[in-house]
């Protein structure tokens, strides 16, 4: 499928066009760059004897010709590398002002925590006695994410916030089932995050939508009207999408708890309340972590993560397990509660990302958590009112640590949309905004400082985001034109989908 | 307290003032004051950065591994070396500190390195469509049954008995939510029976191969029993023994997963790992996660983008084909960048000198009185012996010794099981002669 | 002097316009970004008394208020200089073809070695019986060094080739006066780098230069004619400055040797030779090398290097010291020669650029060495036979591991001089070419590809050298056009110095 | 054999042929025979990457530092923190491996790095311009030597006894090239004493404060000796000690020198360091070493570009201020990510803190029967003890304790030495009192 590819006129890869401190072009694929011979691995020397692969696999199985992966030198592979990282924006280039997404800066110290050897180097089936380390970690990590979120027991397993999603999902049904109920269905909020919908969907259960009121919250009596006993929870974010704080919050878990429904907490925005309020004081019975938002595991281009599970204390003995425990003579063990849903990981979990969680936490402490929730909220609202006039604000309540507008109004005026602000501010030196999220916002612009940024940079992004505003119809339907590449052709993606570099080379 | 929010004091007490509020408490006068908390939370106050790395580096200490404990276990986690080239570029902050490419036009960095890492992935399976990644291999095979689910859910689908006894774990886990009814096939000396299936109509058939006992199925029989009942097969395929052996596609896979941790990842005691996953073209549009494609922009340059978005949970919401948000890109990056230093040629030889390291081990410790196989099946970069010494034992005393001794493993009810009678041994290109001469002298110590 | 800075408004550290990928505007200096009271410091708690400065400092010695520096947060810090990394070129980013200055690709692995904690966090004072690994380390390296170069000894202290040199011309000195001589002069070719001169003026010689014939060698006439009793020696480079192999040079050691001069070796262009010949066996008495360009110290920007000197047997009892020393029973120590010049570093050298500079060796080998040099001069003669008949090649004989081209013909053509050249080879993704050295050839373009660039990266710099050379007149003086800055005013800079931001800050 | 020269041997062909050439042999055929080394390098054949790291990890592990030897010593080399940022950013690629920025328009990252460095130590030394670095603090002292004597060379110098004695033995090797005659001033309780000056007419006068034995000295003293003669004055100054001391500017100093290494850079084994150098705006057309200015580009934007080039080896030759070309640029940039981590609170207290440190122990160690003070004049962040045991077999001794406890010093003609019978003691903020208190406790054993 792949032979002809090395045939080809190998790239340049000494050619540094695509650097953007030199020019504009394209970066060639790193197939592009190979031709036969070349190489940058080498083996350690080991003494074994040198047996033929014919000796060591039976014909039928072995592969006739090696994967054609590519052949080049380190050198070139480094540049090719070193030039993609220089078609990429990040936090450590500049604001991420990206809703929902709490693109906070993540202090170096973290990585230097991750990268310890003695953390790095274990392997996942090392005995308990030889990993007192990493089973303590895991422990003190465990409580004082629940301590965080004021609830009795947690699963650090979920790599991610859909997969705690999933889970809470599970423990929520394992729960119906011990108490000898079947129930079918979940009510989430109408603003609610794609992913919550989904993992319902994957739990077994049926989504029902709650709309929101004029205020933003959840309409208490279509709530109401939506409980009934074959409701297995609510899933609920707190601040929700809109960054408001469901105000109602103790009378929803009554109403829940009423109808032997459980809460669930999507913590992805629990960035905004750390240290000043918790889910387990406002009722819910399951919270999953965005470790990844919340405590400084850096995202990675999209991952990895981790979704922490906790529970309150009735779900503690379904939680997935092994999970680690310290005995009364200080030494740590694996347990698996009576109950458990079973296994949710290969192994525990995202173990570096909560060895970075736990750096993190470390170094702010208790009052340092606390200062981090009122920072995000403090710049949250100090961009907000520089905003608004300008853009529409459309439930113009204290916020937490996001805020929605949007350019609705300015649509109707000068045809201004939500993407072309998004791909306007690229070109300002930011990222963009969300766009277009919670649905229930038209041309939604989801603001998220987060509380890494100085006044400076607010005062920045508010000024960008006003000349945006004022500038002429049509104007913005341009941009970006300082980025890499101009704007991307999404439909012709789809449309002549070419996922891998071979699917580029065949005749479509 | 932690300094990561930048303002002074004067900078908060100016922010406040804009806002018209008198104190950072004011901040939160919508949340109930029943809700606060008063007393703070309990947790100790901040530490400087040099005591975060002490107690770090306490923690660590207090783990035994690399020299110390020289690794012999395998069982998914695999002990392989991670060169210079791809720890420096695979830890370059613009990768490590970008968010999910929402914006292609500033994220071409990523997305270029995703359609690389597809290209990669789908030529290891042999099959034309592989995903940006999943969380890992237990997760990939999750997402491969629900993608080869009726659309309508509650199927059958039978399981390997050699699978990874944690991957068939996390299978019955999730399916207690889609409601698939998980049948797990018996093995016999070490491969799956698949004579031995109940009657029934699977949706999906899984095997692994090399399976959990490293031995190498007959693939063409998982496909056979797959074809008879109109049923998908999915294939779990290990990345580094992919080079010697035949591809899934080619052995008749239509959906192929795997751990992608050997590409380049540290093992990490289990994670960020990275769950591999490949297809056939035309099941692309219930592909669970992100897929990057290549397109133009509007000054017919090339681009990369995120595409069939119309999949993922953010636009289908309930009727996604997945829930997956936030996947493991960074390791997905490094596993390109691995995979390109390795080259054509090197994942040919890293997968031989392991098979080498497992041939060599393996007539050693049959060497030693006492020890035997415990499955006869062939086997490529690792196998499991029965010793005269219950495996757990051994595993304990041989760290002691300075070596992970493997990974203690059995059969129940015809099943592989975690904490078994048997000896799991895993070999990798990293383990020298004098390294498995000294382990097998201490394994004959030990089970004296 | 620098209080008002910080009563200024900062600029928005978070605003990443400086980013290519974002932008072209400039990036501010780290003192815009400072605002009073934010930081990024933290210190590990000791437990000790936390004692005022006025009870450690006299009151006349105690500064007044602290040093002014910034106040800034990690964030913004991090952010500030991920961004001028983003407006540098590099060797990992693309081709580097600096005649002279050897930029080839250094291997990740030595990164690797220079930061391993045991070498990198050793006090110089520690006992060599706590220090043995530094110490062979030290012995291996200069022991490696010798059979390179074919001499006797070698000192490892030298911080750099400029360093290096001026060690030679002391040893040279010391052993003059050793002989009870005194000499005045040393010869050097007209086609020598700076350094060399200036190197013979600190040593306390005058420099006499020696014509290149039409050869581009050292005119042996004109040589013989220079060589007397005054003469302390002749500092040579082979390849010399022009990539060219000095053939003559046995003959031009009996000369030398013949009235009693030393033959010097300038070691920058060690990288030609590795493995095929060496200075000892060509007849040189000193020897210098440039660790960061033929052993993979990787240049920093300019430096840290390192420039140890070999010598013949004869000057072994002259080396600066310490040096180390294996004794019988097989440990290290240090040992300084019997009659010494003394030291010439503060310690021992760029000591952690010499462990790179092993770990290099190590992963070379002897027959890695000479496939260096054999890579370095194929592609070097591969550019130069690809860029004949564009260019003038002045002295168009075999090369080394560099050649020298030039744009005199093209010059009277079109007016496109070597800088132009150099310019507008930037916006085409690569480094130029060092330009106007050797002073002896007018508008030079020194071009020195290395051995660790592919064909195809070689024929790019080509297509791209032979697109310039074509192009209209006048063309060029407008490059380059997409790099972070245009071309930068370098008359401004001297007639107007600000060489420190408080100097732009004060009126002038 | 190293495998960094790309080229396939398909390649070498190809570019051969394309030359003409039959092998690579003929490359060389200028060469004459006589001196080619026909036998080869007498060096062991390459080994890959794991192998090398393998042996540069055995080479390190035979030295002991870290928590293995709790460093007392300091001496010119000390053991402070390099947070993550600093080192993180510091090895970022594009400053590593980039040349000396001699095309501006791609170089603005490193240029500006070194405006900014430049500012910050001309900040430090209270004088108006800094350069770019130059190699370590004993060259820089040499460099002020030579900008200080007159253009015709051969000047008398006086150095202060109390200088660091290996810049000393420094600046005594050059001068036998530069023709300066050194005179070094003896010492009388751990100061530099003027007064025993010999007759003479120096063009430089160089005091360190604070010096060698730790003590503050009288900077004005030595400014006095320096106006007698029109002599300029060279200050050595310690950038850490500049967190509470008055600037060398402040205090009279023509010419600032010093030892940058306690600004990110870890000892290293005494190198790559940081030559500091700062002076008087008037005397900058006699610079050492490389100036960056600011400026602008064609389009009026803030630029920065090496400047007054005209000083320079490569345009002046024989006639150039120094001949310095390659010289510490990175290690500049990690102190200018340094200070700026630090700032200005930060750098006040990290100079409290090493003072706070040495106070405690000086006081504690003084407590010890049979120690002594060395000297009785005013210390700061390092003091020199007097033992009943003599001291290089004192720091053996503690060594085997874990302990690196000090330099051994002494006196000898009134002038500072390496080696003698005194302790020289530094202790940094890195040192935590119970670190301290087993210290002393162990001098306590080892004296007794
Ligand atoms: C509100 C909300 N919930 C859930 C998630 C899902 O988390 P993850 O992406 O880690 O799966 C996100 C992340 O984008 C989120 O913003
Ligand atoms: C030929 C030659 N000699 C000497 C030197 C001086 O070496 P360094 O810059 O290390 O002082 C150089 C470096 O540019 C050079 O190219």
């Amino acid at each position: 499928m792949t032979s002809e590819h090395n045939a080809r006129v190998p790239a340049p890869a000494g050619r540094a066009t695509s650097a953007p401190v030199m020019g504009r072009d394209s970066e060639a694929t790193i197939f592009e760059y190979s031709s036969p011979g070349r190489r940058a691995w080498s083996f350690r020397s080991t003494g074994l004897p040198e047996w033929d692969a014919s000796e060591l696999v039976a014909p039928g199985l072995l592969r006739g010709a090696p994967v054609e992966l590519v052949e080049v030198p380190e050198r070139d592979l480094v540049a090719h590398v070193t030039r993609l990282t220089h078609r990429q924006y990040s936090v450590d280039l500049g604001a991420y002002p990206l809703g929902s997404c709490t693109m906070k800066y993540n202090p170096k110290l973290c990585d230097d925590a991750a990268s310890l050897p003695g953390l790095a180097n274990v392997h996942p089936a090392t005995p308990a006695s030889h990993c007192q380390g990493w089973l303590e970690l895991l422990w003190s990590l465990s409580n004082a994410l629940c301590e965080v979120t004021g609830m009795k027991a947690a699963t650090l397993a979920p790599p991610a916030g859909a997969a705690g999603e999933l889970t809470g999902l599970l423990l929520m049904r394992a729960w119906h089932d011990s108490q000898g109920e079947t129930r079918t269905k979940v009510i989430i909020p109408d603003s609610a995050h794609g992913t919550n919908p989904a993992s319902v969907t994957l739990g077994g259960y049926e989504t029902v939508t709650v709309p929101s009121d004029d205020r933003g919250l959840v309409d208490m009596t279509a709530l109401r009207n939506r409980l009934d006993g074959d409701v297995a929870g609510i899933m609920l974010t707190n601040p929700n999408t809109l960054g408001l704080f469901e105000e109602d919050i103790a009378e929803i878990a009554a109403a829940a708890h009423d109808v032997g429904a459980l809460l669930y907490y999507d913590g992805a925005n629990l960035n905004a309340i750390l240290g000043v309020t918790r889910p387990g004081d406002m009722g819910f019975d399951i919270v999953h972590m965005n470790l990844h938002k919340t405590f400084a595991v850096p995202h990675g281009g999209g991952g990895p993560g981790a979704g922490p599970v906790a529970v309150s204390a009735r779900l503690e003995d379904f939680l997935p397990g092994p999970l680690a425990q310290r005995g009364d003579d200080g030494t740590f063990a694996w347990v698996n509660p009576a109950r458990s849903i079973g296994r949710v990981h290969s192994w525990y979990g995202n173990a570096l990302a909560l060895a970075r969680a736990w750096s993190y936490i470390l170094a702010n402490g208790g009052d340092g958590l606390r200062r981090v929730a009122e920072g995000a909220v403090l710049n949250s609202n100090w961009l907000k009112s520089r905003l608004r006039g300008t853009y529409d604000i459309p439930f113009d309540r204290p916020a937490m640590h996001e805020f929605v507008a949007s350019t609705s109004t300015l649509k109707k005026q000068t045809g201004l949309r939500a993407l072309d602000v998004a791909k306007r501010m690229l070109e300002e030196g930011f990222h963009a905004p969300t766009v277009y999220f919670p649905l229930i916002v038209e041309e939604a612009l989801m603001i998220e400082p987060t509380e890494t940024e100085s006044v400076e940079t607010l005062e920045a992004l508010a000024e960008a985001l006003i000349r945006i505003a004022g500038e002429v119809a049509g104007e913005a339907a341009h941009a970006p034109r300082s980025t890499p590449v101009g704007r991307v052709d999404e439909a012709l993606a789809a449309r002549r989908l070419q996922a891998t570099w071979d699917a580029v080379c065949q005749p479509s | 307290m932690g300094h990561f929010v930048p303002h002074s004091d004067a900078d908060i007490e100016r922010m406040l003032a804009d806002l018209g509020l008198a104190s950072l408490d004011e901040l939160f006068a919508v949340v109930p004051d029943a809700l606060r908390l008063a007393r703070g939370l309990a947790l100790e106050p901040g530490r400087s950065e040099p005591d975060v790395a002490f107690e770090m580096e306490r923690l660590a200490a207090a783990n035994r591994c690399g020299p110390e404990l020289v690794c012999f276990a395998g069982a998914g986690a695999y002990d392989h070396e991670v060169p210079a080239a791809t720890r420096r570029l695979g830890s370059r902050s613009e990768f490590v500190t970008a968010y999910t490419p929402y914006q292609p036009e500033v994220s071409q960095g990523v997305l270029q390195a995703l359609f690389e890492y597809q290209t990669f992935v789908s030529r290891l399976a042999g099959l034309e469509i592989a995903n940006a990644s999943l969380y890992d291999g237990a997760s990939a095979t999750v997402e491969a049954l629900n993608m080869a689910a009726s659309p309508k859910g509650h199927s059958t689908m039978w399981v390997s008995g050699a699978l990874h006894p944690n991957w068939r774990a996390v299978i019955k886990t999730f399916a207690a939510g889609s409601g698939h009814e998980i049948v797990e096939i018996p093995t016999r000396d070490g491969r799956t029976d698949w004579d031995a299936a109940p009657p029934g109509e699977p949706a999906a058939v899984v095997v692994a191969n090399p399976n959990f006992f490293g031995v190498l199925e007959d693939v063409s029989a998982a496909r056979t029993a797959a074809d008879l009942h109109g049923a998908a097969l999915v294939v779990a395929f290990d990345p580094v023994s992919a080079g010697l052996l035949r591809t899934p596609g080619e052995m008749g896979a239509d959906i192929a997963v795997g751990e992608g941790q050997p590409l380049g990842t540290p093992m990490s005691f289990g994670g960020p790992y990275l769950g591999l996953f490949a297809c056939r073209r035309d099941l692309v549009r219930r592909l669970p996660g992100r897929l990057v494609g290549r397109t133009r922009d509007v000054a017919g340059r090339n681009a990369y983008v995120t595409t069939l978005r119309a999949r993922e949970q953010d636009i289908r919401r309930e009727k996604a084909s997945s829930n997956v948000c936030t996947n493991q890109t960074l390791i997905a990056v490094a596993a390109m960048i691995q995979l390109s230093w390795l080259g054509t040629s090197g994942l040919a030889e890293l997968a031989l000198r392991c098979a080498r390291g497992a041939r060599y081990t393996r007539e050693a410790l049959l060497g030693l009185p006492g020890v035997e196989e415990f499955v006869t099946a062939a086997t490529l970069r690792e196998f499991a012996l029965k010793l005269p010494v219950d495996a757990t034992t051994v595993v304990e005393r041989m760290a002691e010794e300075g070596f992970l001794a493997g990974v203690a493993v059995g059969v129940e009810s015809g099943l592989a099981t975690i904490d078994g009678e048997a000896l799991l041994v895993s070999v990798t290109e990293r383990r020298t002669k004098e390294q498995i001469d000294r382990y097998v002298e201490c394994v004959g110590k030990v089970i004296r």
